[in-house]
């Protein structure tokens, strides 16, 4: 009936409406960084990227009873069906920002005063859902450098097509449905540290939102605890 | 905010803010659940096609609208154009440097222009001059004077006042190639509300001020249409929240923002354009 | 006979030769700011405030025998007919200098040494005359904020229009004039704080022109001095 | 100026100049109304239409003019145009850093600007090659080599030189549709000169220097048209002028600017472009 | 070059290196004409025309190619345009901070640039779909992953790569004015292959580490075409370089290009595209 | 036969392919800089000027052990055919760099530490080799200013023209060419310091062309030393 959802409930990558797309993570990929991931999440291509906790620099940005926390998230110039300039752009700039936040939510920021923590995304491919892909390189990127977190953050969206709420829209899902609701969540601690949304919602479809968002969150958070678990035993094993 | 202000007293201030709290009471006076005063006045600008200036509480902006033509975007070539844009005037606060538009600046913005985008207020199809070719551009640009917390629904309520009471010269070619000049209202649909508030432990406080966000958890501002829908939503804030609370907050705002829409339904009324 | 002059002497908004627009002065309307001041100067529409003086940042600034003073002449997107950029034109950059000399004229500096005193101007509505208006707004947002002058400085610009000195240009006599001079003007020490003039001036004509200013000034201090004094009393009244 | 300079020379030298000023007299020998030597040569730079090297004593400038095609501006259709810029070059001071212009440079180039604008200079309107559609565009970029004051009037007579002797092919359609190719000058009008000059409490200093202008209470740059009428001007310092000083001022820069003319005049006939 | 490491342990290996050079080893083990080990990947970015990530050891790029219609250069109406742009991720390396792309980017960009351009790689008069007014654009945009010496070699293998492997969407006006679109390879001629080297002292280094670099008097980069001509070259370091160590280059760096070469060749086989 | 040079060997100036262009090189011309020199190589006609070794200035830039040396070369918007954008260029920014490295090669930078020596360089004119012609007057610029150098580093292109490896292109040489590289060259230690080329060369031409760059830049030293011989007689003349 839709046009992204078939009268079996199928959307058009194959999917049911709580299922999310394929994701590989891979912890550890930039020799230089103190921490850093790759991961994989539809066609989404991200490297995130850690330096820190390093001494404030300049100085007057130290604070005296905490660290700091610097985030970029960038769009490689061929990430993107146009070419994107390589200049940030608003857009950019407002993820950067909500990124940070969140995980300014996780970290143990009283652990390491006067120093300042530097989180680097870089979006080789964008497909839907890259905002959340990125926080949950980011965490495993924050996980590989050791910093010391709360919890880990994962993120999954959700959205509404065909009139119907579905878990972890697409790029053309995002493009042609009704709304996009991006959410990361600290599974442990059972709080949402990263939340927007644009699109038509009654009261009770975003309630129904949140819900499924937590849902596709935790299968998120199983794949990243794998990814880091694995990490960790193949690090023993070269031992 | 300010920097006069001693650490000390600030500390004092804040130990009874979380008093108060516990009391379901705030430093003002205020219930946790209500607004401060709220003055709209429109058509504050003549040189503007639409203008509001708004305060709420010591926090003041004003928007001004300017609607102009241009190239429609390759891939909707059947729409108008919107453009938003929020700058913190450097007299806003002791805190601000001159300088480019930074981060809370550039979310300001996008926040707003999410806003009305979604709730599909403007109908960009009604600012077709010539498909593909030349379209109407609204420019809605909002200067914040003076800040004391709510940024976000101050420049939202300005940008909506605005645009409701926005006119402008369309110009539509006859049958018989003459070109007719009309004064219209911009075509709009709805009046979306946004409401922003914020978490200090379990309480909730709407409309929080500068001093009430310097202790916040979390933030959030949340735009509703007409009919009670939610249309956008931002979090902000260092802090995460719990899905109980947000559905709480969804709750409250829901009822605040229909009482924010009655108010400019009134202004705008008044404003006879 | 001519076109912004009619043959009784009368201008096209009804005003004799030497007269000015309608004025009005608010003191203290930027809650946050240490002194601020709204001016509407016929069509101006202009806020100017103060914060300072403050400790000057980065330090290197500062002065070690008097204040610095930084100022900042920017006009709102909505002031104009057309839609202005946001980003400050040179035009903008000029009239921050020549505002900041002529303050400097007037401020005691040698009495905050190493400190820094922030002026902003910021036109939400501009009519002939803004760089005038606006150096009056900001003497009376200096007033306000209690910083130590030598005398108050006020504007008030005159022009040529039809072959004839008149004062107080408007946008419109501005345009299609022969010649505009905005002239700032401390009445007490009866100095010229400054002065930038285009348009072709015989040296009577410029005399002529200059008198009319500083007359034209006077007028626009006695209003000046009138909002500052009622303030001072409605000050007094509240208590 | 120079960083390397002491400043309790600097201070010597300062009590020696009021000292002097006293006696009508300058550190260095000239009269007050004096400019220092003038050197003016044309046709420095080839590969510009027009160009002159200006030294004022140890102030030296160049100024280049390009003339290309262009759009007119949309409310001035039937004008060519004209863009002044300068720039202080790196090596012009020990106190200049690399960067983007500065305010002083945009001072300098607006004050050019107007004086050559508003004296008429440029006959615009015989630049247009197609009214609202294309027009000649005339580009002069000053730069400045080294600062010893009163910038201000080497840039004006360095661009007025370079002006003066631009030539540049002009196309015009014939009524055939053919394109015929003219080397011409550009359309001038007059010579307008700025004269700058500085007051140090009663005294008037035509020219200064910098070591005069780091003492100047105000500046004052005056432009005048051939018949002697003002037609830019504009005020530098931070100190008030009073009227009276003023009117004085006007009358010796009138006679100053009919003297540089006669030297404009005679270079650019040498000069046989 | 990580700031991690004490100065003390720099030092050692500094002098660790210079001894081992002494006997022609360097410290990873390699002979001084050896690259480390090289790992080609191609079509790594589906949404690009060509993409191609490279590591050298542990120095690691990648590249995506963009093809886009445009307008051609005035002076140019019959080729197509060619944009290099390389980018140090800031994460690359603990000492880069976030910024406008700095002189080390932009010297990357223009040597990739014109080792691919004068080796006539791309024939741009291949890439015209109106003569004087749309062309195709081939932006290649180079964003370095992760610094460890040779990033020259590193950013013209991946550009190279990505050249080779792209593939895009040409349309083409048919007689009876249909487009037709095709998916077709872009014109290549040669694959150009780029050799840095670095002296230190009497000795040359092919393919240098990052700590190499730091101990190097001066680099040299290289660029030669499929019959071993030279096409580009570019020093850098901040000593001079003899005439004989410059010619033993040159004939060291051919020989390299050529085995080079042969890996580009078959991992653009492999591709199969 | 070919375009660029004719069936006698000459070439479209009227040069040999061993010739290079008439050179006039003048010291001290800019009276505030510490040291500096105008060249005039061809039609190019360029200053250079130094200032210091001077303070570091942010301090943070300095180095405990040794100078640095900042470089900018920069085109005048009237230099060139069309006109330029003020704006610094990537080309302008890539020439600042060799430059800077070229003269690091050649000054004693451990004599001056902490401290900073900058070089400024602006093109009036330009024709072919101006980076070449440049680097000659700073060299002439830093002896004026009396810095410690190794030697005097001078430069002079080479190309290939008609198939020919000639001395020293012009401007349509360089564009009509097949292949233009510029060469600095220090002549007493016999090192090149700056290298650069693109065009098409057998290795062959290459060795050839180098050979003929150190000849050419032979020829230019000697007109560097004279003038700045010159420059001392007639100092030592004034006494």
């Amino acid at each position: 009936m839709g046009k992204l959802i078939d009268e079996n409930g199928i959307r058009l990558d194959g999917r049911r409406w709580d299922e999310i797309r394929p994701i590989t993570i891979e912890i550890g990929v930039i020799k230089n960084a103190d921490g850093s991931a790759y991961i994989e999440f539809g066609k989404n291509k991200i490297i995130a990227a850690v330096y820190g906790p390093r001494e404030a620099h300049p100085k007057h940005l130290a604070l005296p009873d905490k660290a700091i926390v610097r985030c970029r998230y960038h769009m490689a110039p061929f990430s993107t069906e146009e070419r994107k300039s390589p200049q940030p752009s608003r857009r950019e700039i407002e993820i950067s920002l909500v990124l940070r936040r969140a995980m300014e939510s996780a970290i143990f920021l009283e652990e390491y005063p006067r120093s300042i923590i530097d989180v680097f995304v870089e979006v080789l491919q964008s497909d839907g859902g890259s905002r959340c892909a990125s926080i949950t390189a980011v965490s495993a990127a924050l996980a590989d450098s050791g910093i010391s977190m709360r919890d880990l953050v994962v993120g999954c969206a959700v959205g509404k097509i065909d009139g119907q709420i579905v878990l972890d829209l697409s790029d053309y899902e995002d493009k042609e449905g009704e709304g996009d609701m991006p959410v990361a969540y600290m599974p442990n601690l059972d709080k949402i540290v990263l939340l927007q949304f644009d699109g038509i919602f009654s009261e009770e479809e975003f309630k129904k939102a949140i819900d499924l968002a937590i849902l596709g969150n935790k299968k998120v958070y199983e794949i990243l605890k794998k990814a880091l678990i694995e990490k960790y035993f193949s690090m023993v094993d070269e031992k | 905010m300010s920097i006069k202000k001693s650490p000390i007293i600030e500390n004092l201030r804040k130990t009874q803010m979380i008093e108060l709290l516990s009391k379901e009471k705030r430093l003002d006076g205020r219930s946790l659940i209500d607004f401060r005063p709220i003055i709209i006045k429109v058509g504050v600008i003549q040189k503007s096609n639409g203008s509001a200036e708004v305060s709420i509480g010591n926090t003041k902006v004003v928007a001004g609208v300017k609607v102009e033509t241009g190239s429609p975007f390759p891939d909707t070539p059947d729409q108008g154009l919107l453009v938003v844009n929020a700058e913190f005037l450097p007299f806003s606060s002791a805190l601000i440097e001159p300088g480019p538009p930074d981060e809370d600046a550039i979310e300001v913005s996008r926040v707003v222009d999410r806003g009305i985008r979604e709730s599909q207020m403007i109908d960009l199809n009604a600012l077709v001059i010539e498909t593909g070719k030349l379209v109407y551009c609204v420019f809605v640009d909002i200067s914040i004077l003076n800040m004391d917390g709510n940024i976000f629904d101050a420049a939202f309520l300005s940008a909506v006042s605005a645009l409701l009471t926005t006119t402008f010269e369309r110009k539509t070619v006859k049958g018989d190639g003459n070109i007719e000049v009309q004064k219209c209202k911009l075509p709009t649909r709805c009046i979306p509300i946004s409401i922003s508030s914020i978490t200090i432990g379990d309480s909730i406080l709407i409309d929080p001020t500068e001093e009430e966000e310097s202790v916040q958890d979390s933030r959030l501002t949340l735009t509703f249409n007409d009919e009670g829908y939610l249309c956008a939503g931002q979090k902000g804030g260092s802090m995460g929240i719990s899905r109980e609370q947000l559905f709480k907050i969804v709750e409250l705002s829901k009822a605040k923002a229909e009482e924010l829409r009655v108010l400019v339904k009134k202004v705008i009324e008044n404003a006879q354009i």
